[in-house]
C-alpha cells in the first residue's frame, strides 16, 4: 500500500498533481494576499484622491493594514439575525467568494523558465476557458443574492434584486463584447488568446468598442465604480451585506475583491495580452507575470478612480443603460469585427 | 382725602404720607431707607417726588399727602437726581459684590440696575474699612453701609433694645457700639435683615450661599407659639446644580401681619438644627444591651411588636404615648388615632413643657372657652397688663408689639413681675411683685373689678359667680399687698386704671416664666379676662401666649385628657368608625407617677426629652428605664433615646410637611424645603406605617388627604377659622395653693425658670449660632443678694437643688427681687428641668428651693 | 413598507421615512421626525435670554453663527436697541460665512448620497478653513455662540481680516472644481434633473423657504425682502432656478457660494471703526475692566449675569434668511428676564414637509437625491 | 444695666466725675440736652474718655451708643487728652489750593507727630481741618483761640513755637 | 451629445487626478497637535493668582450665568488670608463637563477673572467620575499650562474683556 503510494507520488500522474496542488495553493494564496493588498491599495488610492493620506497606522506607510483587519474581523462577534434562513445565510458568503477564487485557475499568469524546465503559470489549460469564466462570474452572484435573501432585511433584498438584475443584463454585454475577440483569435482558450496577442498584436485598438463595453460592463458585474448598486450604501444601507458581520462579511468582502483581482487579469488577458510586455518591447529581463500584474494593477488602479470620481447611477437608468447603449454596442461590435475579419483587415 | 399720583386716582386716610398713598395708587415710589414698621427719617432721598405747585421736591415718605395733590414720581429730572445719588452712594462702595452676602437680593444693586446708572463723573478712592467681627452671630462690613439708619433705627424703635447706634461722620462714619465693644443685644437679627445690603451679615450665613441661587418657600417658625410666618431660603437641587438641598437662612415676612416683618434670635439663627452633625440618620433596635443600626421595615416592626406584646400582656392601659408640643397638628391626631384605634389605649400625655401646670389649667378655661385674642389687639388696646410674664423674652415678636403699643401706639404698660426686663424700662408702671404672687394680684383686681361690673349690671348670665364671689371676700388690699410685696395705694391704683381703660388687654404666657405658675394662676387670669369682658363689653381680653410652636394644635388634635380632636368623643367615634376607649389623657405627672408605680410599662416617646424638658426632670430620667419597652421619635439623640428599645428618627420641620397652631389659634402651614437627612423618616408617614402594623386604615396618600379628616372633626381648622367649643362664662374660686417646695435654710433661693431669647425646646442647642451666644446659663441674682454672696457679674456659679444642680455665669440685675434666682430653661447641657421638683396632682405650683454658690 | 431611518446613512441624522414601496417605487411615504427633540423651545422658557443663545448654536448645528444671528436680533428686536454699524457689518461677514460653511456640508452629503464620495472630503477641507476663521474668532469651530444682545461677543481678533482675504481668494477655485465634478457630469444630470420636482405654486402653498423656494423659481430671499444687520448695504444677486429639480436647488445653492463670497467681499472692504457693542448698560454686559474699578459695572455685572434683564412683554416674530431658508424665531414675553415663549420656525421642518410631494412615485435612489437636495437638518427639524 | 466699675483713665479724677455728676443731674430732664452736657464734661474733664461718656449715658438714659455717636460726630469733642495748645490748620479749598498741605506736613515734621495727634510731651494737639471761615486769609491756621493768615511753612513753625 | 458626456467625465476624473497627486489635508493628530487661536474654548482652569492666591471667591457668577447649570459651587470662609485674601473661596468648585456646553460664559461672568477655557481640547476620559473636574483638578490644571503662553494670550486677546465694548 506504502510502496504503492509512493509511486503514485514519484509517478508521471502524481507529480503533475503535485505540481498542481502546489500551484493552486500559490495562485490562492497569492490571490488571497492581493484582495487583502487590494483593500488597502483601495483605501490608500482613494485617500489620495480625497486629499488623505489613508491609514498609515499599522505598520510602515500601513502595510500591515490588511493583517489587523484580518484580526479584526476574526476577533469581532458573529451575529446572525434570528429571523434569518440561517442554512443560506451561512452558505452565502462562501457562494460570494469562492467562483470568484475559481477564476484564478483558468488565467494564464505566463511561464517561467528556471533553466530548462519551463514553469506554466496557469493551473489548468481549459479550452473553453472564457465559457469557464464567464459561467463562474455568474455564479457569484448567487452568493449575494442569497445573502440578501436568507438576512431576512428588506435592504438586503433590494441590494440581492439589484445585484441579480444587474448582472444578468451585464452578463449579455460582457458575452457580446469579447465575441470579437474570439472570432479574431479564434479559440475560446484563454491562454490561446494570450498566445495570440503576444505572438501578433494586442487587441486593445482592433477590439476598441469591444474593449470599451466589456470594461463597463465588467464594472457593472464587479458592482463597482458608478454602479455598486446593490450595495449602495446611501440608498440600501449596504444593501445585501447590510446583516453581515465579522467573517461572513469579511467573505462577501474578499469576494469582491478577489472578483476584481480576477476580472482585471481577465480584461488583461483579452485585450492587453496578458503578460506581454507593451509595445512590443524586448524586455525580456522583466518576466511575463509582471507585465501581467502590471496591467492588473492599472485596472484597479482605474476602477478605484472611478469610483472616488463618479456619482451612482441609478438602478433603472443602469437597466436602461446596459441594453438600450451598451448591448446594442456590443452587437455593433461583432458586426463590425465580423466584416473587418472578412475584409481581411484583422 | 383725594389725590392724583402719577395720574392715578388714590383716595386715602388723612395723615398718611405720599408714599403710603402711592402704595395703595400701585404706584412704585423707589426707596432706602424706609421701612412702614419705622418713623419717616427721610434720609436717602430716593423717594423725591414732585409735587404740582410745589418748587421743592418733596421726600414721599415723610410728608403727608394732602387733599388734592397731584404727585409725579417718574419724570426724567427724578430719575436724574436719583440716578446721581446712586452714584454719590456707589463712589466709595467697596467693588465687594462677589463676596457680599447681599449681592443678589441688594437694594442698592436693585436700584443701580433699576435706574441704570454708570461710572459718572465721580471718583474717589474706595473704601477700605476693617470688618467688624468681634460680635457674635452678626458682622459688620462698613465699607458696604450707605446710611440709611435702618438697622440703628429697627434697634431702637422696635426692639427698643438700642444695641447700635450711629458714630463719627463723613467718610468716617460707622454703625456700631460705643468705643468698638462687641455687640451685647437680643441679637434677634432684625437689623441683619433691615439692611438693605450688605453691610450687616450673619455670620452662619455669611459667605456661604448666594441669594440669587436660592429659592424662597414661606413657612412657619418652629420655635415658639407666636407662629410668626418666616421665609426660609434654601438651595432647591432641581433648580440649580446644587448636589443636595440646603436650608441657609430665615427671614421674616413682611405681609405677615403678625410680625410685620420682624422675628427674634431663634427664628434668625435658629434653623442650624436641621444639618446639624448630630441628627439622627437611621432607626436602631435594641439588641441585647446595645442599640444596633437597622432599617425601617425592622424597626416599625420591632416597635409594633414590642407595643403589642405589652398591650396583650398587661392590658392596653399599660401603653402610652407622649407627644412634644412641636409636633405637628397632623402628628399628634395620628398619635391620638394610633394610640386610641391601634391600640386601645386613651394613655395620651401632650405635656407642656415646663409651664405645664399653668397650661393644662389654660387649655380648659381658657383656649377651650374664649375667642383668644390675636396680635392685633396688642395694637390696638390702650392698657396692657402683664403678669409674670415678659413677652419680649418669651415671645419676643409679641414682645415688639407691647414695645410698640407702649413707646408709640398709646397704650399704658403695666408690668408686673418679681424680675427686672426690658419691658420694666418702656413699663408706664413697673411693679415688682413677689414671686408667685401673680394669681393674687389678678384676683384682687378681679374682686375689684366684680363690684364695678356689679354696679353696672354685667353679671347676667355669669356662672359660678357666687363661689367665686366668696372665695375673694377676704381678699383685701392690705393682705393682696402684702402678698404680693406693693403698696395698697399702688394696688387700687391699678385696679382703677383697668377700669378706667377702653381696651385693657391682659397678657400672659403660660410658660414657667416667672416662676413655676400653679393652676389659680391662669383661672385667675381667666377669672379677670371674663370680668373685663363683661366690663367693657367685648371677648375676653387676654392674650394666652403658648410656649412651644404647637402647644395648642396639639391639644386641639386630641392629644390631652378628654380632648378627643375637636372635644366630641360621638363625633369622634362616627368619624374614625370605632369605639374610642373611654379612658382619657394623662397630665405628665400622672404619666410619670404610674411609670414608677409599674402602672404603665410601655411609652411611645414622639419627639420630645422628658429629661429636660418635663418638671422633676431628674425623676423622669429614672422613671424612663423602668420601662418595659420604650419606643422614642426625635430627630436627635436624647437621653430618652439612648434608653430606648426601638429609635425611630424624626426630621426637622424644613424637611417634611405640617402646620403649626398658634396661640390665638391661626394655623400656619408648611412645607419641605430640604430632603429627609440620611434615612430618616417624616414622622407622619412613621406614625401610618406603624398604624398600618396594628390594623388601622392610615389611607392617607398625602397630608391633604389627613387634613380632610382632620375639618370633619375639627370644620374649618385649617383655613383659620378659631373654634369656640364651650360658650364662655364660668368664674372658678379662686385658691392659693402655694408652692411644693418652700425656700429654706440651706437651700434659701426660691429658682425661677423660662424661656431665654436663644434657649428654647431641644433644637435650639443644636443650632451652632444660639449655642455659642449661651453656651451655659445666666443665672440672674438680685444685686443685693450678690453683694450678700460676695458674687459679681459674669462669676462662674453653681445652682444647686435637692434633685441637680447646674452651672452657669452670673448676671446681677439691681432690680430683681432678692431670694430669687433665674434660670433659663433649655439649655444644653444644664437643663433647669433636672433641678425642678415634679408637680403634685392638687396643681400647687412646684417651686424650687436652691442654693447658689461660686465656683473657682 | 419600508423604515427609512431613524438609523440611516443617507436621512441626514435621524429622520425615519416610513416607506411603501412597489419594488424600488415609492408609492407613499410619511416622514417621521422628533428623534432629536432636545425640548429647546421648553428650556428657553427657563433661561435667561443670553442663556438662550447657546441652545440656538443646537438647532442647525452647522450654521450656528445664522442661528446665533436669528435670536439675538430678535431680542434686540424687542428691546427695541440699535446694533452699532460695525458689529452689524462683522455679522454679516460671520453669517455669510457660515452660509458657505453650510452649504459646503449641505454639497458634500448631497455628492456622497449620490455617490459622490470625494466631493464630500473637498467640501470639508474648504469648510475647514472657515472653521478655522470661526475659531480664531470666537474660540468655537462648530457651537459658535459668537454674538451678543447688542453687538458681538468680542472685537475682531489682529488675524481675522487675512484669514478671511485668504479664503475669498482660495474658494472661487474650489467652486469651480465642484463645478467641473458634478455639474455637467452625465450620471449627476441623469440622477438630478426631473427629479423631486416642485412648482411655483406649490412650494409656496407648502411654506418652502431658502433655496429650497428659489430652486422653483420665486426670488424671495429674506435678506433682499427684508433686510436685516445691514444686509441692504451690500449687492448680490438671489439666484433662482426655473423647473424645481433637485438639480435646480442644486444650481442655485452653487451660486450662492459665489454670492456670499461677493458679501464677505464687500462687507470686509466696507468694514467701519466704531463700538462693537450698543450703549445699554441695562442689557449689556460691562467690559471686563470697569468691572474690575467701577462699581456701577460690577453691579451691572451682577444683575445682568445672576438675574438677567428684562424684555419688554409683547409678542415679536423676527426671521433670518438661514442656509436652509427662513429661520424664525416667535417670542411671547411676559415682561420677566426669561422668555414666556419661544416658537422657532425652523425651515428645515417646513422644507421637509416637501418631501412627500417630492418624492411621491420615484425610485428609492431619487428619495435620496430629494433628501439631499433640500438639505435639512435633524437638529432644526426636531429642536 | 448694671453699672460696672470701669478704671479710670488718665486725667480723670474721683472728684472730677463728681462734677460731671452735678451737671447731669441740672439737665437730665432738659430734653435735648447731651450736646450741652458733653460739652460741659469735657471743660471739665479736658476730654470725654469712656468712662465719662458711659456715666453721661447711664445718668441721661440715652443708650452709650448714642453719646458715642454724638461725641465723635462734633470734631470739638475729643476722646484723646489733648496737648495744652490746639493747633489747627485748614485743609479747605481755598487753604489747600494756597499751600495748607506744605504748612502741615511742615508742622508735622517739626513736631515729629502725623496730624490729628498730640506731642508725647502734652504740648500740642495738632489737627487738620475743614474750613476755618477765613478762605481769604487763606492759607489759614489757628492756635488756640488765635487765628493766623496767610501762613507759610517757616512761619508756621515761628508761630507754633511761640506756645510754651 | 455623447461627447459632451465624456469630456465631463473626462473632466471630472482629470480633477480628482489631480488631487490625487497635490499635498494632502490630513493632519497626523496625536503626534501633529493642532494649536488652536488663542480664543479658542477648550477645558476650564483656574488662574493661579499673582501671589499665589486663589482667585476665585465664590460669588456664583460662572454658576448662575451657566446655561446648563454645570458648575457647583459651595462657599466658604477661611481664616488663611494669604491664600483667600477675601476671605470668601469655594470649598466646593466642579464642573460636569460632560453637561457643559464650551460656550464661556463662566469665563465671561467671572468678576475676578479666576476662571477661564484654556486651548486644551484633548477630553477623552475613562469614567464619567473622571469628567466631574473639581477644585484642585482646575487649579492644577492652571498651574500646568503656562502662564505665559496660555493665561497671558487671554490677556493680550482679551475675550474675557469683551462682553461689552
Amino acid at each position: 500500500m506504502i510502496e504503492q503510494l509512493k509511486t503514485f507520488i514519484t509517478g508521471e500522474l502524481g507529480i503533475a498533481i503535485g505540481i498542481g496542488l502546489l500551484k493552486s495553493l500559490i495562485v490562492v494564496v497569492g490571490a488571497l494576499l492581493l484582495v487583502a493588498y487590494a483593500t488597502l491599495a483601495e483605501r490608500k488610492i482613494w485617500s489620495w484622491f480625497q486629499s488623505r493620506i489613508g491609514p498609515n497606522r499599522v505598520g510602515p506607510w500601513g502595510l500591515l493594514q490588511p493583517i489587523a483587519d484580518g484580526i479584526k474581523f476574526l476577533m469581532k462577534e458573529d451575529i446572525i439575525p434570528r429571523n434569518a434562513d440561517k442554512p443560506l445565510y451561512i452558505l452565502a458568503p462562501f457562494l460570494a467568494m469562492l467562483p470568484a477564487l475559481l477564476i484564478f485557475a483558468v488565467i494564464p499568469f505566463g511561464e517561467l523558465r528556471l533553466g530548462g524546465y519551463v514553469l506554466d503559470l496557469q493551473i489548468v489549460e481549459v479550452n473553453i476557458g472564457v465559457l469557464y469564466i464567464f459561467a463562474l462570474s455568474s455564479l457569484g452572484v448567487y452568493g449575494i443574492v442569497l445573502g440578501g435573501w436568507a438576512s431576512n432585511n428588506k435592504y438586503s433584498l433590494l441590494g440581492g434584486l439589484r445585484a441579480a438584475s444587474q448582472m444578468i443584463s451585464y452578463e449579455l454585454v460582457l458575452g457580446l463584447s469579447i465575441i470579437g475577440v474570439v472570432m479574431t483569435t479564434g479559440t475560446l482558450s484563454l491562454r490561446g488568446i494570450v498566445d495570440w496577442q503576444q505572438q501578433r498584436y494586442i487587441l486593445l485598438l482592433p477590439q476598441f468598442l469591444g474593449f470599451v463595453c466589456f470594461l463597463i460592463a465588467m464594472v457593472a458585474e464587479l458592482n463597482r465604480g458608478p454602479f455598486d448598486l446593490p450595495e449602495a450604501e446611501t440608498e440600501l444601507t449596504g444593501g445585501y451585506h447590510t446583516e453581515y458581520s465579522s467573517m461572513k462579511f469579511a467573505m462577501f468582502f474578499m469576494g469582491e475583491y478577489a472578483a476584481m483581482i480576477g476580472g482585471s487579469a481577465i480584461i488583461s488577458c483579452l485585450f492587453l495580452g496578458g503578460g506581454k510586455a507593451p509595445f512590443g518591447w524586448q524586455l525580456s529581463f522583466v518576466p511575463g507575470p509582471a507585465w501581467l500584474f502590471l496591467k492588473m494593477m492599472a485596472f484597479i488602479f482605474f476602477f478605484m478612480w472611478i469610483k472616488a470620481t463618479f456619482p451612482r447611477v441609478r438602478y433603472d437608468q443602469l437597466m436602461s443603460f446596459g441594453w438600450k447603449f451598451l448591448l446594442p454596442l456590443a452587437l455593433f461590435n461583432v458586426l463590425l469585427t465580423g466584416v473587418l475579419i472578412s475584409a481581411g483587415v484583422l | 382725602m383725594k389725590l392724583t399720583i402719577e395720574s392715578k386716582k388714590v383716595e386715602i386716610e388723612p395723615g398718611a404720607t405720599i408714599l403710603q398713598a402711592a402704595e395703595k395708587a400701585g404706584v412704585y415710589v423707589p426707596t432706602l431707607c424706609h421701612d412702614k414698621r419705622l418713623k419717616a427719617y427721610g434720609s436717602c432721598r430716593m423717594c423725591l417726588v414732585e409735587v404740582a405747585g410745589s418748587r421743592k421736591l418733596l421726600t414721599a415718605c415723610s410728608t403727608p399727602a394732602a387733599d388734592g395733590m397731584v404727585v409725579s414720581v417718574n419724570t426724567e429730572r427724578l430719575n436724574e437726581i436719583r440716578r446721581r445719588l446712586l452714584e454719590l452712594l456707589l463712589v466709595h462702595h467697596p467693588l465687594d459684590c462677589p463676596v457680599c452676602d447681599a449681592s443678589g437680593a441688594c437694594r442698592l444693586q436693585d436700584m443701580t440696575f433699576e435706574y441704570g446708572v454708570t461710572s459718572g463723573d465721580f471718583s474717589d478712592k474706595r473704601k477700605d474699612i476693617p470688618v467688624v467681627t468681634n460680635s457674635p452671630m452678626i458682622e459688620r462690613n462698613m465699607g458696604r453701609c450707605i446710611f440709611c439708619g435702618k438697622c440703628v433705627r429697627v434697634c431702637d424703635e422696635v426692639k427698643g433694645v438700642r444695641a447700635i447706634g450711629y458714630s463719627g461722620r463723613g467718610f468716617e462714619g460707622s454703625v456700631g457700639t460705643a468705643f468698638g465693644v462687641p455687640m451685647d443685644c437680643e441679637f434677634c437679627g432684625n437689623c441683619v435683615a433691615s439692611c438693605p445690603v450688605g453691610a450687616l451679615t450673619s455670620k452662619p450665613f455669611k459667605n456661604k450661599a448666594r441669594p440669587f441661587f436660592l429659592s424662597e418657600e414661606t413657612s412657619v417658625c418652629s420655635y415658639c407659639g407666636t407662629g410668626c410666618r418666616l421665609k426660609l431660603d434654601y438651595s432647591d437641587p432641581e433648580q440649580h446644580s446644587f448636589l443636595q438641598g440646603k436650608l441657609w437662612r430665615t427671614r421674616p415676612d413682611d405681609q405677615d401681619e403678625l410680625t410685620a416683618g420682624s422675628f427674634c434670635g431663634r427664628g434668625a439663627f435658629g434653623y442650624e438644627y436641621v444639618h446639624s452633625a448630630d441628627r439622627l440618620r437611621s432607626p436602631y433596635v435594641k439588641r441585647g444591651r446595645k442599640q444596633e443600626q437597622s432599617d425601617w421595615p425592622r424597626a416599625l416592626d420591632a416597635a409594633a411588636d414590642g407595643l403589642r406584646e405589652v398591650a396583650s400582656r398587661y392590658g392596653s392601659a399599660a401603653v402610652a404615648g407622649i407627644i412634644s408640643s412641636q409636633a405637628t397638628n397632623e402628628e399628634s391626631y395620628l398619635l391620638s388615632k394610633l394610640m386610641r384605634v391601634g391600640l386601645g389605649s386613651g394613655m395620651i400625655c401632650a405635656p407642656a413643657g415646663l409651664g405645664e401646670l399653668a397650661w393644662r389649667e389654660a387649655a380648659f378655661e381658657i383656649l377651650a372657652g374664649l375667642p383668644t385674642a390675636a396680635a392685633g389687639e396688642i395694637t390696638a388696646a390702650d392698657l396692657l397688663l402683664t403678669v409674670e410674664s415678659d413677652l419680649s423674652e418669651s415671645h419676643p415678636v409679641l414682645g415688639i408689639r407691647v414695645l410698640q403699643a407702649a413707646r408709640y401706639g398709646g397704650a399704658r404698660l403695666i408690668y408686673a413681675s418679681a424680675r427686672e426686663t426690658k419691658l420694666s424700662h418702656y413699663a408706664a408702671s413697673d411693679l415688682r411683685i413677689k414671686p408667685g404672687s401673680g394669681a393674687v394680684l389678678m384676683a384682687y383686681l378681679g374682686r375689684c373689678l366684680l363690684e364695678k361690673v356689679k354696679r353696672r349690671g354685667g353679671l347676667k348670665g355669669l356662672l359660678g359667680l357666687g363661689e367665686f364671689t366668696s372665695s375673694v371676700r377676704k381678699l383685701t388690699a392690705g393682705k393682696t399687698a402684702r402678698a404680693t410685696g406693693i403698696s395698697v395705694g399702688e394696688l387700687t391704683d391699678l385696679a382703677d386704671q383697668l377700669d378706667a381703660a377702653k381696651k385693657p388687654l391682659l397678657l400672659i404666657s403660660h410658660l414657667a416664666h416667672e416662676t413655676q405658675k400653679g393652676s389659680d394662676y391662669a383661672r385667675a387670669a381667666a377669672n379677670l379676662a371674663y370680668l373685663l369682658a363683661r366690663l367693657k363689653g367685648c371677648d375676653p381680653p387676654v392674650v394666652f401666649a403658648s410656649e412651644f410652636s404647637n402647644s395648642r394644635g396639639v391639644l386641639d388634635m386630641g392629644g390631652d385628657r378628654s380632648l378627643y380632636p375637636g372635644g366630641n368623643l360621638e363625633e369622634v367615634e362616627k368619624i374614625w368608625d370605632v369605639k374610642v376607649p373611654g379612658a382619657t389623657g394623662l397630665a405628665a405627672a400622672e404619666l410619670l407617677e404610674k411609670i414608677e408605680a409599674g402602672q404603665i410599662k410601655a411609652l411611645y416617646i414622639a419627639g420630645l426629652d422628658p429629661a429636660t424638658q418635663l418638671l422633676g426632670g431628674a425623676r423622669w430620667g429614672k422613671a424612663l428605664r423602668k420601662l418595659d419597652f420604650l419606643v422614642v421619635q426625635d430627630i436627635f439623640a436624647t437621653e430618652a433615646s439612648r434608653a430606648a428599645a426601638v429609635v425611630l428618627p424624626g426630621v426637622s420641620w424644613a424637611e417634611k410637611e405640617g402646620s403649626y397652631t398658634n396661640f390665638s389659634g391661626r394655623v400656619g402651614t408648611f412645607k419641605p424645603v430640604v430632603k429627609p437627612l440620611g434615612l430618616a423618616r417624616t414622622e407622619w408617614q412613621v406614625m401610618m406605617g406603624l398604624m398600618e402594623r396594628f390594623g388601622v386604615a392610615a389611607n392617607y396618600p398625602d397630608l391633604a388627604a389627613l387634613r380632610c379628616e382632620i375639618e370633619k372633626l375639627l370644620p374649618g381648622y385649617f383655613s383659620g377659622k378659631t373654634r369656640n367649643n364651650k360658650p364662655g362664662g364660668t368664674l372658678m374660686p379662686f385658691v392659693t395653693k402655694g408652692l411644693v417646695e418652700k425656700p429654706g435654710g440651706k437651700y434659701r433661693f426660691l429658682m425661677l425658670s423660662g424661656n431665654s431669647l436663644f434657649q428654647l425646646g431641644s433644637y435650639s442647642g443644636h443650632s451652632a449660632a444660639l449655642s455659642e451666644r449661651m453656651p451655659r446659663p445666666v443665672v440672674e441674682m438680685s444685686g443685693r443678694d450678690a453683694v450678700r454672696l460676695k458674687l459679681a457679674n459674669d462669676d462662674l456659679v453653681e445652682v444647686v437643688s435637692r434633685r441637680g444642680k447646674l452651672r452657669g455665669k452670673l448676671k446681677v440685675v439691681e432690680g430683681n427681687i432678692s431670694g430669687v434666682v433665674y434660670v433659663p430653661a433649655y439649655v444644653p447641657g444644664a437643663a433647669a428641668a433636672a433641678l425642678l421638683p415634679a408637680p403634685d396632682s392638687k396643681g400647687r405650683a412646684v417651686g424650687c428651693a436652691v442654693a447658689v454658690r461660686k465656683v473657682r | 413598507m419600508l423604515n427609512m431611518g431613524p438609523q440611516h446613512p443617507s436621512t441626514h441624522g435621524v429622520l425615519r421615512v416610513v416607506l411603501e414601496m412597489d419594488g424600488e417605487i415609492i408609492v407613499d411615504l410619511r416622514p417621521d421626525v422628533g428623534y432629536l427633540h432636545r425640548g429647546i423651545e421648553k428650556i428657553a422658557e427657563h433661561r435667561t435670554y443670553n442663556q438662550v443663545l447657546p441652545l440656538t448654536d443646537r438647532l442647525d448645528y452647522v450654521s450656528a453663527a445664522i442661528n446665533n444671528l436669528g435670536w439675538v436680533e430678535t431680542v434686540e428686536k424687542a428691546l427695541g436697541l440699535e446694533v452699532p454699524e460695525r458689529a452689524k457689518t462683522v455679522r454679516v461677514i460671520l453669517c455669510e460665512l457660515q452660509r458657505i460653511a453650510s452649504h459646503l456640508i449641505w454639497l458634500g452629503t448631497h455628492a456622497l448620497d449620490i455617490g459622490a464620495m470625494t466631493v464630500l472630503l473637498y467640501c470639508f477641507r474648504e469648510r475647514e478653513r472657515i472653521m478655522d476663521i470661526f475659531e480664531n474668532y470666537c474660540g468655537a469651530r462648530l457651537t459658535t455662540s459668537c454674538f451678543r444682545v447688542g453687538g458681538l461677543m468680542r472685537e475682531l481678533p489682529e488675524e481675522f481680516e487675512g484669514l478671511v482675504r485668504d479664503f475669498l481668494a482660495y474658494f472661487p477655485a474650489r467652486i469651480e472644481e465642484y463645478d467641473g465634478l458634478l455639474s455637467a457630469n452625465p450620471i449627476w444630470l441623469k440622477r438630478t434633473k426631473g427629479v423631486g420636482v416642485i412648482g411655483a405654486r406649490q412650494a409656496i402653498d407648502i411654506g418652502l423657504s431658502g433655496p429650497a423656494l428659489r430652486g422653483s423659481g420665486v426670488a424671495r430671499d429674506i435678506r433682499v425682502d427684508e433686510p436685516y444687520a445691514n444686509y441692504e448695504r451690500f449687492k448680490f444677486i438671489v439666484p433662482v432656478g426655473k423647473k424645481g429639480d433637485v438639480y435646480d436647488r442644486y444650481q442655485v445653492r452653487m451660486e450662492e457660494f459665489r454670492q456670499s463670497i461677493s458679501i464677505v467681499r464687500q462687507a470686509l472692504d466696507y468694514l467701519p471703526n466704531g463700538p462693537i457693542m450698543a450703549d445699554a448698560p441695562q442689557i449689556v454686559p460691562p467690559s471686563k475692566e470697569a468691572v474690575a474699578e467701577d462699581m456701577s459695572a460690577l453691579i451691572h455685572q451682577f444683575k445682568l449675569l445672576s438675574k438677567g434683564y428684562k424684555v419688554p412683554a409683547g409678542e415679536i416674530y423676527h426671521a433670518v434668511e438661514a442656509p436652509k431658508g427662513e429661520l424664525g424665531f416667535y417670542l411671547v414675553s411676559d415682561g420677566s428676564e426669561m422668555p414666556y415663549r419661544l416658537k422657532i420656525r425652523g425651515p428645515s421642518f417646513v422644507n421637509l414637509q416637501a418631501l412627500y410631494q417630492m418624492s411621491k412615485g420615484c425610485l428609492l435612489a431619487d428619495m435620496v437625491a430629494i433628501i439631499g437636495s433640500l438639505d435639512i437638518c435633524l437638529g432644526e427639524v426636531d429642536r | 444695666m448694671a453699672k460696672q466699675k470701669a478704671k479710670l483713665e488718665k486725667g480723670i479724677t474721683e472728684p472730677k466725675l463728681k462734677q460731671v455728676d452735678q451737671v447731669i443731674k441740672q439737665y437730665k430732664s432738659v430734653p435735648g440736652s447731651l450736646i450741652l452736657v458733653l460739652h460741659k464734661a469735657q471743660e471739665v474733664c479736658g476730654y470725654l474718655p469712656p468712662s465719662v461718656q458711659n456715666r453721661i449715658a447711664d445718668g441721661l438714659g440715652v443708650s452709650r451708643h448714642e453719646v458715642y455717636g454724638v461725641v465723635t460726630f462734633y470734631s470739638l469733642f475729643s476722646t484723646e487728652p489733648r496737648g495744652r495748645h490746639t493747633i489747627k490748620v485748614c485743609f479747605g479749598t481755598a487753604c489747600y489750593v494756597k499751600g495748607g498741605n506744605k504748612v502741615a506736613a511742615a508742622l508735622s515734621k517739626e513736631l515729629k507727630v502725623p496730624a490729628g495727634s498730640t506731642t508725647p510731651d502734652m504740648r500740642y494737639t495738632f489737627q487738620v481741618v475743614y474750613c476755618l471761615g477765613a478762605c481769604g486769609r487763606a492759607p489759614v491756621m489757628t492756635v488756640n483761640n488765635d487765628t493766623f493768615g496767610m501762613v507759610d511753612p517757616q512761619k508756621a513753625v515761628e508761630i507754633i513755637k511761640g506756645y510754651k | 451629445m455623447i461627447v459632451r458626456h465624456i469630456t465631463a467625465l473626462l473632466k471630472g476624473l482629470s480633477i480628482t487626478l489631480k488631487e490625487f497627486f497635490s499635498r494632502k489635508s490630513t493632519q497626523q493628530y496625536p503626534e501633529e497637535k493642532r494649536q488652536p487661536y488663542a480664543a479658542y474654548r477648550g477645558i476650564h482652569y483656574f488662574r493661579p493668582g499673582e501671589n499665589g492666591e486663589e482667585r476665585c471667591v465664590a460669588c456664583g457668577l460662572c454658576a448662575a450665568v451657566c446655561p446648563n447649570h454645570c458648575i457647583f459651587i459651595e462657599a466658604a470662609e477661611s481664616e488663611d488670608e494669604l491664600k483667600h485674601p477675601e476671605r470668601q473661596y469655594a470649598e466646593i468648585y466642579s464642573i460636569m463637563l460632560e453637561r457643559c456646553l464650551f460656550c464661556g460664559y463662566c469665563e465671561e461672568a467671572c468678576p475676578k477673572q479666576a476662571i477661564a477655557l484654556s486651548r486644551r481640547y484633548d477630553m477623552a476620559v475613562n469614567t464619567r467620575n473622571q469628567m466631574i473636574y473639581t477644585k484642585d483638578k482646575l487649579l492644577a490644571e492652571g498651574l500646568e499650562l503656562d502662564e505665559e503662553s496660555v493665561g497671558g494670550e487671554i490677556k493680550k486677546t482679551g475675550r474675557r474683556s469683551l462682553w461689552g465694548a
